[in-house]
């Protein structure tokens, strides 16, 4: 109840400022096309409705976009190129693997970095670099490459999800796996342990609160890489696709729809990141 | 066996020397045609010496830069290269690596020092990187329409500047700097507003978190659509890009202050403010420049993508997205290459910034495995 | 200077009364404080001894509004601790040093000085002074983790001591410290006590400290947290260092000790 | 059976009946192909996948295939199905644009990735400059759609008249209240869609044969689409694997193609294709006449 | 059990000659030892006394390679200090209880048996036997931060005597503890180390402890940090806790005391 109000009031604030901005954008088409069916004299309520009813609007109303989801989800069968579901699964399934990719590439570039001086010193820079590189104009390239030796579908997608993924895990478990204090540091010399015994026992737990905010970031992350994926490689499918179809055919309401499929999906993997967060610290004894 | 050489190290060298001897074998029969890279081979092998006599690091940086011209001179021009190049390749990288490796301990151990000297590994393992690329693209055959040469990048960025310039000027100058300052500042006045308020934060934390998993190319033509096909929209993009990390970093930095500090304050029954300024704004003070940094590379490829979704005819991300259309993918290179490195400035910047201000914390004062 | 007997002292700063404090745990409630009574004076010292994990700093935050009592009733000069705080009625020393590492010594000293407002020659002044106090004059510009565990904890102290609170709480502040220090600063503290009436509470193992600080010495046992003993000294105010090698002195520490050790479980057990 | 990749120049839709109701009507099995076709996008070059050998055909137009052909991409093109372009500028008319002499001082929407040229080559040829100094147009680069149109940002967009144009009278604007330039009834048409190969690959006779049988196959295509423009519409449809592509849509779309391709002959047309080089060479987009650009083997054995 | 004086032990376990180390800071060097001296033999129990910041802590931290000395030599047992660390030649209980947050007390003191490579059995007979000795028994499954702060470094002192050092290095081990468990815990660590013939180096504030426990007292002096005395025992190896009321034990204590005096530099001002 007391975490169910507060979201349901700034909803309630968003959805109204939404409305209004919605007449608001949508009015001066809306007075060229009464201005052309020669309507005049419109009552102000008419008019808000006919801006928040048009058929291709700069801003649709929520409860348009909503429609549209619906209809694209639940009224329309899984299978169909229609279902926005079909099409979030094909992203899903794409920013799943690159997801798992980025995160075993990212701790082990990490471990590589506090454990090697040459790596820390030669990658760190390149990686911070690799991440400058705007994936959206190298993707198409990466596509058409990967194409020419006869990887499409899904791998592509993965390996540019992998690419926008791995960074934010590099740099929260190089800092996470830095983070224990001298003294616990101390203490493991003091028993000589192996680097390994270091690992497992001191950095790895201590990386802990790192790892799952950089998973949170990177899963969200990934989504992106997919998307950003899709729109370079229209065959296939995928909610990418359908923003950039959506765009072609000036149809905002079936890119708004897309886009919080692609946001409400995010937000549901970066709530499973979450509640493994959770499960873990309770493990852990992290102080209620 | 000399004692300095760690086991890497040694497998390195070993590498390094064994494919040396293989490249001469194999290239035996051609060798007459390229006596630079016959030397190379013949000094890659002849680096096993190291074993029983000391051997300068600086040796294996020589012979690596040696294996690294010697191999753009003979790449032999349309054909595919011999296979025994790519040995020399190969001898050649391990002798670099083994070089860095090196360096680094000799670094470690105070035998040299850091300042300047620690600079040479990045750099190295930059170039590196563009020799094999200029070597696999050309002596591979890789077509230049989809991935050209370093050398090829290299010539159109240099005949392109007044261009390249506009474009940074129309990308960098006016759409990346404002709107990451603007972004960020919001971010934080918006975090500090959240955190205020319990039942702010409470309602506004999910939905920043499903807004800042939207995707970013969504907005875009959206932001085009509201604020024009200028600079104001890529603005915008990069406002909304940078807004959120920054609030969810500080929001959880807010709270990194431990229970003790707290208590301490709550001792002196601090106001909100002076508690906020005297404590809870400096313990954030790692999480917000971890925002920032991650904010310093969005931002960039923020605005460049915006401008995939229409704009004046000037912009990195205009050229890049048109350059691919027209076939100047040398040209598409050039401006990622301005990208690139605008973008680790950028980030070396708030990097370094980071580094005086938090000098406090464990993982800039030392910790380092 | 007159010689006073510490029960001549004020109105109630402190009263506790049938006070109980228990944290529930993952595996049970553990039961810091149960059954507190107690009432503390205007100008009163007191001492808190007791086996380690008795309560004793779970007392002196439920004081200083940093814990809830879960039970009972306790009111500081009158006033719900909240109140109390808020009127900044007293100064802390944690038994931790909890100095920020972003501030230098210095700095961290003058935090709770510009909380209260203070001039900034005020503030210079009273850092002088407290620094040259705790012996820590050549470290204003120093880290926190530039300096050695004792030293951290005498910046603590003199931070807790640069401002003008009625009500001290000390939670173990010289643990760290060396005899010589020790009398040094106990001294002082005595001297400062007599010079400005601050009432003060004061946890420490030493029970010799104690008896030599002190106007009244509680003593805690733990499992429950409980007190055991309240044990009202006779020393007169004005008390030299060699005033512990008199008999009143002895007995009272015996005293002490018996009541200590009563609260132990395990005396004479592993040997 | 011989294998062939077909890259389309823009997403799954109408413009390529041709192709997807042949593919879909079995016309390349009858030939003996096995094509695959993949579709395009706004980010995908053909010239760029052809040369990095993800495709053996591709669709695109002749002045970026010469362009690309300039710069070292051998592309020849080996027929000609689109004789006429569907490119045209429109402006509404509250913009008071109603000559192409009123330009100045507005902001004209243009497709760049390869789309450009026909817009440049004529602004050249009327002498109108579009580097932003005075006496000339401010050039925005165009999203695919009309939105800047409708929010205007742009006095004049780009449109085909198989797509954009559809969207804008679906939009509520007519032929009553926009200036259209045609680019075909003024002269200025580069030649579109064409079917493109490697210029190595001619050498190989069983590829020629492969090509001729595919042009074959494709006519065939375009007959029947353009004979049944309701099945070619729903062949459309159902080949998107997007979803995105509308039934209705999709049938304007075949009805407009319809006026620009040639269905019973695929041969190039020299006289378009003189015009469009030199227009190339008059705004040096490319900077020699260039040899070998198209063979007639293929358009040849089909008579 | 043999009555025998503190020099007759075995050969030398620590040897520094020279020693020293300076710590570069922001405003300057801090000198943290200079030219220190000192020979530690096999069985010694030495305590090390003396202001804060006179460098106790830097020494410990020398001897247990986790400071590099700036000049000077230092062996251990005939090896370079880190060889010795690398044949885990010692135990060291920190000044701070550095216990790790996620493992429950008995999984911290379990820790150095898992890297040490004790099979599951002994560990659990161990972490049993070490938490009785400490008087922890019933917190096993408890965080450190659910424990009282002389709970927390007792679980640490378990912890280091959880498995077999030769040597024990033990920095303020029993600061936070009340004075019977202190009592307590100075009788087991002595019996420990008649037991084992153990060589202990321990810092501590308290002069009846230094002297109770020792064989060898090093009183040492801050700025630049030096050793200024070594006070060689003649107490009797076998020390029932009643040895500190006689004369001899006062007359060692009283030498402790001076040598503290004088590395004072403010002994008596400030007042
Ligand atoms: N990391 C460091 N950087 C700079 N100075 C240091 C550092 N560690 C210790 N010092 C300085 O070295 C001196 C000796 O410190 P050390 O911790 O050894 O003292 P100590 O005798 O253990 O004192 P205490 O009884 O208070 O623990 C102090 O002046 C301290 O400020
Ligand atoms: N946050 C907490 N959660 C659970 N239990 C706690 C918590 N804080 C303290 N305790 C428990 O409360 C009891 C009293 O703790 P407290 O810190 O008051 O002891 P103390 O008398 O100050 O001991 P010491 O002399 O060792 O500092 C202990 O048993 C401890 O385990
Ligand atoms: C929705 C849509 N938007 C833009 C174009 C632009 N365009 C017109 S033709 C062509 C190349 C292929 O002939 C391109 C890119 C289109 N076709 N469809
Ligand atoms: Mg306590
Ligand atoms: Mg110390």
């Amino acid at each position: 109840m007391t975490r169910i109000l507060p979201v349901l009031t700034i909803l309630l604030a968003i959805l109204l400022f939404w409305y209004a901005m919605a007449v608001h954008m949508n009015a001066p088409w809306q007075t060229t096309l009464n201005t052309r069916a020669d309507l005049t004299e419109v009552p102000f309520t008419t008019f808000a409705q006919q801006t928040w009813a048009q058929d291709k609007p700069v801003l649709p109303a929520p409860h348009q976009v909503i429609t549209e989801i619906w209809n694209a989800t639940v009224a329309l069968e899984l299978s169909s190129k229609r279902s926005l579901a079909y099409h979030g699964w094909i992203t899903l399934s794409a920013t799943l693997l690159g997801f798992a990719f980025g995160t075993a590439l990212g701790v082990l570039l990490a471990v590589a970095i506090i454990h090697n001086d040459a790596s820390d010193r030669s990658l760190m820079p390149w990686i911070i670099a690799s991440q400058t590189i705007p994936i959206l104009a190298v993707a198409p390239m990466v596509v058409v490459g990967l194409g020419a030796v006869g990887l499409t579908g899904l791998v592509p997608k993965a390996l540019i999800s992998m690419y926008l993924s791995f960074f934010p895990v590099v740099v929260g478990m190089v800092k996470g796996l830095r983070s224990p204090e001298n003294i616990q540091l101390d203490l493991m010399r003091t028993y000589d342990a192996s680097p390994w015994q270091v690992f497992w026992k001191l950095r790895w737990p201590a990386a802990m609160p790192f790892l799952f905010a950089s998973m949170k970031v990177g899963i969200a992350i990934s989504l992106i890489g997919a998307v950003v994926a899709e729109l370079s490689n229209a065959s296939g499918g995928g909610l990418g696709v359908r923003l950039l179809t959506g765009s072609y055919n000036g149809q905002t309401v079936q890119i708004w729809a897309a886009l919080f499929i692609a946001a409400g999906l995010a937000a549901i993997l970066v709530a499973l990141v979450g509640s493994a967060e959770r499960l873990v610290n309770r493990r852990m004894g992290a102080r209620a | 066996m000399r004692s300095d050489l760690s086991s890497l190290q040694l497998y390195l060298a070993l590498v390094a020397a064994g494919t040396g001897l293989a490249g001469l074998l194999a290239g035996l029969p051609t060798l007459g045609a390229a006596p630079l890279l016959t030397a190379f081979y013949a000094l890659a092998t002849l680096s096993l010496a190291r074993l029983v006599m000391p051997w300068s690091l600086w040796l294996d940086l020589l012979l690596a830069l040696l294996g690294a011209v010697a191999l753009i001179a003979s790449l032999p021009p349309g054909a595919a290269m011999p296979l025994h190049h790519w040995l020399a390749l190969f001898s050649a990288w391990a002798l670099a690596w083994l070089f860095v490796e090196r360096l680094s301990a000799a670094i470690r151990r105070g035998r040299l020092p850091e300042t300047g000297i620690g600079l040479i590994i990045p750099v190295l393992f930059g170039l590196a990187l563009l020799v094999i690329w200029e070597v696999v693209t050309r002596g591979a055959n890789v077509p230049p329409v989809l991935l050209p040469p370093p050398s090829a990048i290299w010539a159109r960025l240099t005949a392109e500047v007044p261009l390249l310039w506009a474009d940074f000027v129309q990308t960098f100058i006016k759409s990346v700097i404002p709107g990451y300052i603007i972004g960020c500042l919001a971010g934080l006045a918006v975090a500090i507003a959240v955190d205020r308020s319990p039942f702010l934060k409470a309602g506004v934390m999910p939905i920043g978190n499903f807004m800042s998993a939207l995707p970013i190319i969504g907005i875009a033509p959206i932001m085009v659509m509201w604020f024009g096909f200028d600079w104001q929209s890529k603005a915008a993009v990069v406002v909304a890009m940078t807004f959120f990390p920054m609030l969810v970093n500080t929001v959880a930095g807010l709270n990194a202050a431990s229970a003790i500090e707290r208590d301490l304050m709550t001792t002196y029954a601090a106001s909100y403010w002076q508690t906020l300024m005297k404590l809870r704004l400096p313990a954030a003070g790692p999480f917000i420049f971890n925002a920032l940094k991650i904010n310093s590379t969005l931002a960039l490829i923020g605005a460049i993508v915006a401008e995939f979704f229409g704009t004046p005819v000037v912009g990195m991300g205009f050229r890049i997205s048109t350059g691919v259309g027209r076939l100047a993918i040398d040209l598409v290179w050039a401006e990622i290459a301005v990208a690139a490195v605008a973008g680790s400035a950028f980030y070396a910047g708030v990097a370094l910034v980071e580094r005086a201000v938090t000098f406090w914390h464990p993982s800039v004062r030392g910790g380092r495995a | 200077m007159e010689t006073s007997f510490a029960k001549d002292t004020g109105p109630a700063v402190v009263r506790a009364e049938h006070l109980g404090l228990t944290f529930p745990t993952g595996d049970g409630d553990v039961v810091a404080l149960s059954d507190v009574n107690l009432t503390i004076n205007k100008g009163d010292f007191v001492s808190f001894i007791g086996p380690s994990g008795c309560g004793k700093t779970t007392f002196l935050r439920t004081i200083a509004d940093l814990e809830k009592p879960t039970s009972g009733t306790l009111t500081i000069n009158g006033m719900s601790a909240e109140e109390a705080r808020r009127a900044r009625a007293y100064g802390y020393v944690f038994q931790a040093p909890a100095l920020y590492p972003w501030r230098t010594i210095e700095k961290n000293i003058a935090l709770p000085l510009e909380i209260m407002g203070y001039a900034p020659a005020q503030q210079a002044e009273r850092i002088k002074r407290t620094m040259d106090l705790v012996n820590l004059s050549g470290f204003e510009k120093k880290y926190p983790w530039q300096l050695s565990g004792g030293m951290q904890q005498r910046a603590s102290i003199a931070r807790a001591l640069a401002f003008d609170a009625d009500l001290l709480l000390m939670d173990e502040p010289f643990g760290a410290l060396d005899e010589i220090v020790r009398d040094h600063l106990n001294s002082e503290l005595l001297k400062l006590w007599d010079r400005t009436q601050k009432t003060i509470c004061f946890v420490t193992h030493s029970i010799p400290e104690a008896v030599y600080l002190s106007t009244k010495i509680v003593v805690m046992s733990p499992r429950p947290g409980r007190v055991t003993d309240v044990i009202e000294s006779t020393l007169p105010r004005e008390r030299p260092l060699d005033i512990r090698e008199t008999p009143e002195f002895l007995a009272i520490a015996a005293r002490v000790r018996d009541g200590l050790r009563a609260g132990h479980s395990y005396d004479g057990e592993h040997v | 059976l011989d294998a062939l990749t077909l890259q389309l120049k823009w997403v799954t839709q109408a413009q390529f009946a041709g192709y997807l109701v042949a593919e879909s009507k079995g016309f390349y099995d009858e030939e003996n192909l096995d094509i695959t076709i993949l579709p395009g996008g706004p980010n995908i070059a053909p010239e760029q996948v052809i040369a990095g050998g993800g495709a053996d055909i591709i669709v695109t137009w002749m002045a970026a295939g010469m362009a690309a052909r300039e710069s070292g991409v051998p592309l020849v093109n080996i027929a000609q199905p689109f004789k006429r372009s569907g490119l045209m500028m429109i402006c509404p008319t509250e913009t008071g644009i109603t000559e192409v002499a009123d330009f100045p001082g507005h902001t004209l929407g243009v497709w760049f990735f390869g789309n450009e040229y026909p817009f440049f080559a004529w602004m050249n040829k009327e002498g109108i400059p579009t580097d932003g100094s005075a006496g000339g147009v401010t050039v925005l680069q165009q999203s695919f759609d009309i939105q800047p149109m409708i929010q205007g940002q742009a006095d004049c967009i780009s449109v085909m008249t198989y797509n954009e144009y559809g969207q804008a009278l679906d939009a509520g604007y007519g032929p009553e209240n926009l200036t259209i330039f045609n680019y075909t009834e003024m002269g200025n048409d580069l030649l579109e869609d064409g079917l493109y190969v490697m210029e190595d690959s001619l050498d190989d006779p069983a590829k020629v044969d492969a090509y001729t049988r595919f042009v074959k196959a494709s006519m065939k295509g375009w007959q029947y689409a353009l004979e049944n423009p309701e099945e070619a519409a729903q062949i459309v449809v159902d080949m998107d694997d997007t979803g995105a592509a509308t039934l209705e849509h999709q049938l304007y779309m075949v009805g407009e193609v319809s006026k620009l391709v040639d269905a019973d002959d695929p041969a190039l047309n020299m006289e378009t294709y003189d015009r469009t080089v030199q227009a190339l060479l008059d705004q040096s987009i490319i900077k020699a006449t260039p040899e070998g650009a198209y063979t007639t083997v293929v358009t040849d054995a089909l008579k």
